[in-house]
C-alpha cells in the first residue's frame, strides 16, 4: 500500500527517532560534528527546523521534544552571555549536562544494538514443568488427634460455604458416588454381594435410591454384573473382571445383556 | 574416582530428559509419545534407567507412582532432605489436608478437579500428601476428557479413623437432617 | 549392560537430589543451606556430578545458568524433545523496547523515571511492555518521595537472551568519559 499523504510521512519522520536525545545525536552525527564541542547555535537550528517540519502532524511524544528544544535555548543564550570569572569555581560549561546524557543515552543505543545483534545458537528454550514436591514426611502425631466426627464438621464446613443450590447436588452425588466406594470395598472381600449389603439404613427412600441408582451406574461403567434369580427377588451383584480398570471403557468388550 | 564403562542406550537417555523435564509422574504411553518412540522400547529404556538409578550410586532413583514414573530422591536421604523439603508440615497444610481428605472420603470417587472445584484452591500437592499418607488412592480413571483419576479412601483410611467401613461415616444427615426433610 | 564401579559419594548424592528437587537453577550458598554442608564440600559433589553427568552416559548434564545449578538435557536430545519441550523464543521487540531493555538490564535497579531521563521521553508503555513479556520485574522500591518501584531484569530475559548470568552483558570499552573534561 502506498502512502502518498503528506502528513503521515511527516508523522513516520519523527517516529523514526525515539525521543529528543535520538534526534540530537541523528543531527550531530549527520553534521559531522565532534560531540564534546558542540556548535549550539548551529544544532538548534536544526533541531527546531525539524520539529516544525515534523511537528505539524505528530502530537505523540511531542512534549519531550519542545522541553529539549528549551533546553538547547536555554544553552544558547547562556554561552552568548559574559562569563563571569570566578576562581573560586570551577568553569561550567552550559553544555556538559547536555553531553553528559547524550553520551549515556549514545552508551545505551549502542547496548541495546548489542543485545539484538548478539548471535543465538537456537531460538528455542527447553522448559521444565514448575511443579513443587515435598517429600513424605512423618505428620502421625497431626492425624492422631483427628476423628471421622472432624471430617464430617470439615466437610460441612466446606458445603456451607456453597450455595444451597450447589449443597443439594453434592448431597446428592455423595450418596451414589458412595454407594458405588461402598461396592469397591465390599469387593475387596466378597467376590459377590447383594442390594440388600449396600442398604445401610433400610428404612432411608434416599438410601435405597442411592444404592439402586450406584447399581446401574456401576452396570453402565462396566464395573459390575448383576443377576436376578427372581422377580422382586435380591440382586445379586459381582464384580467384573479386569475390575481395576475400573472407568475405563473400552468398546472391545461387549455389552451386557 | 572412575568413569565407568556403562552406557546407557540412547533410548534411555531419551526417557530420562524427559522424565527430568515432565518433573510429574508420567505413564509408558506418554513415554511413547512423547519420545516418538514404541512401547516396548520404552519400556526397555526404562528397565535400563531403572537399573542404572536403583543401587546405590545414585541419589535419585525411579518410582512408579499412580501408573506413571518418576525420579524420587532415594529414601535414604530424605532425612537429610527432611529439614528443607519437608517443612511443608504446617497447620495450613494440615488444614487443607483435612478438607481435601473430608472431600474425598464423603464424595468419592472423585477426580483432583472436583475437589478443587469445591475448595476453590488447587489441591495438587494435598492430594500427593494424602496419597503419600496412604489415606486416599487412585481407584480408576473419569470417562470425561482428559481421563483424570478418581481418588477414594482407603484401607488405611478406615482402620486410622476407626471406621469399619465406609459406610460407618458419620452422616451428613445428622447434621442437617432438617434441611434435607423439607426437600422431599 | 554392566554395573559401574564408580560410586557418587553421598555428598554428591545429596546434591544431586536437590538439583532435581529444585524446579529452578539454585547457586553454591543454596545448595550449602538446603544440603546443610559447608560450601567446599558442596563445590566438590558439584564437579563429581558434573564429571560423572558429563560423558554420553546420561541424557541429562548439570549446567549453569544465572549463577546457578540444575540439569539440563543434553544438547544431541535437542532435536528429539523440541516438539514436545521446546519453548520457541521471540526477541523480536520495538526499537524503543530494546533501548529501554537495555537501560534496564545494564543499570538495575532503576525506576522509571530514571529510565525517562536517560532515554528523554517518557517509558511508560515500554515499561509495561516489558512486564507483560516478563523481560522486567518489580525488584522494589526506591527510598525516596514516592516510594517509586525498581525494575530489574528477569530470570526469562536471561534464558531469551542466552545470558548465563547478567555479568555476562556484551561490555562496552568505557567511552572515554574524561575526555571532556581533559578539553575543558
Amino acid at each position: 500500500m502506498e502512502e502518498t499523504d503528506q502528513k503521515t510521512h511527516n508523522s513516520f519522520k519523527l517516529q523514526k527517532f525515539e525521543g529528543p536525545l535520538d534526534l540530537l545525536l541523528f543531527l550531530i552525527q549527520k553534521s559531522e560534528i565532534n560531540i564534546y564541542d558542540i556548535p549550539i547555535s548551529e544544532i538548534t537550528e536544526q533541531y527546531l527546523e525539524y520539529l516544525s517540519y515534523a511537528a505539524e502532524t505528530d502530537l505523540q511524544g511531542l512534549t519531550d521534544f519542545y522541553s529539549m528544544a528549551a533546553t538547547l535555548i536555554y544553552i544558547k543564550s547562556k554561552m552568548l552571555l559574559p562569563v563571569e570569572i570566578d576562581f573560586d569555581e570551577e568553569f561550567e560549561d552550559p553544555r556538559r549536562e547536555l553531553v553528559d546524557r547524550l553520551i549515556e543515552y549514545q552508551k545505551f543505543k549502542k547496548y541495546a544494538e548489542l543485545i539484538a545483534e548478539k548471535e543465538y545458537e537456537t531460538d528455542f528454550i527447553f522448559l521444565r514443568k514448575n511443579v513443587q514436591k515435598p517429600l513424605p514426611f512423618d505428620d502421625s502425631e497431626l492425624w492422631e488427634e483427628i476423628d471421622a466426627w472432624d471430617l464430617l464438621k470439615t466437610f460441612s464446613g466446606i458445603l456451607s460455604k456453597i450455595s444451597p443450590e450447589r449443597i443439594f447436588n453434592i448431597y446428592e452425588e455423595v450418596s451414589v458416588n458412595e454407594k458405588i466406594a461402598l461396592m469397591n470395598e465390599l469387593f475387596e472381600d466378597h467376590l459377590e454381594i447383594s442390594f440388600l449389603d449396600l442398604v445401610v439404613r433400610h428404612n432411608s427412600p434416599l438410601d435405597i435410591i442411592c444404592s439402586f441408582l450406584a447399581i446401574l451406574e456401576a452396570v453402565k461403567i462396566r464395573m459390575i454384573r448383576i443377576y436376578q434369580n427372581t422377580v422382586f427377588g435380591d440382586i445379586r451383584i459381582a464384580r467384573r473382571e479386569n475390575s481395576d480398570q475400573l472407568f475405563i471403557q473400552d468398546s472391545s468388550i461387549p455389552e451386557e445383556r | 574416582m572412575m568413569k565407568s564403562d556403562e552406557e546407557l542406550s540412547s533410548a534411555a537417555r531419551l526417557i530420562e530428559s524427559i522424565l527430568y523435564l515432565e518433573n510429574e509422574p508420567v505413564d509408558i504411553a506418554q513415554l511413547a509419545r512423547y519420545s516418538q518412540m514404541n512401547r516396548d522400547k520404552v519400556e526397555q529404556a526404562l528397565a535400563e534407567l531403572r537399573y542404572h538409578y536403583s543401587d546405590t550410586n545414585h541419589g535419585i532413583e525411579i518410582a512408579e507412582f499412580a501408573g506413571g514414573f518418576h525420579f524420587m530422591p532415594k529414601e535414604e536421604l530424605w532425612p537429610d532432605l527432611k529439614d528443607h523439603y519437608g517443612r511443608k508440615i504446617d497447620r495450613r497444610i494440615s488444614r487443607s489436608a483435612m478438607e481435601t481428605l473430608s472431600i474425598v472420603a464423603y464424595s468419592q470417587p472423585i477426580t483432583r478437579k472436583e475437589v478443587d472445584n469445591i475448595r476453590g484452591v488447587s489441591s495438587d500437592n494435598v492430594i500427593r500428601l494424602l496419597l503419600d499418607r496412604e489415606y486416599i488412592q487412585v481407584v480408576g480413571r473419569k470417562d470425561v476428557l482428559g481421563r483424570p483419576f478418581l481418588y477414594g479412601t482407603t484401607r488405611k483410611f478406615l482402620q486410622d479413623f476407626n471406621l469399619k467401613s465406609i459406610s460407618a461415616l458419620p452422616r451428613l444427615e445428622d447434621i442437617d437432617k432438617e434441611r434435607f426433610e423439607d426437600e422431599n
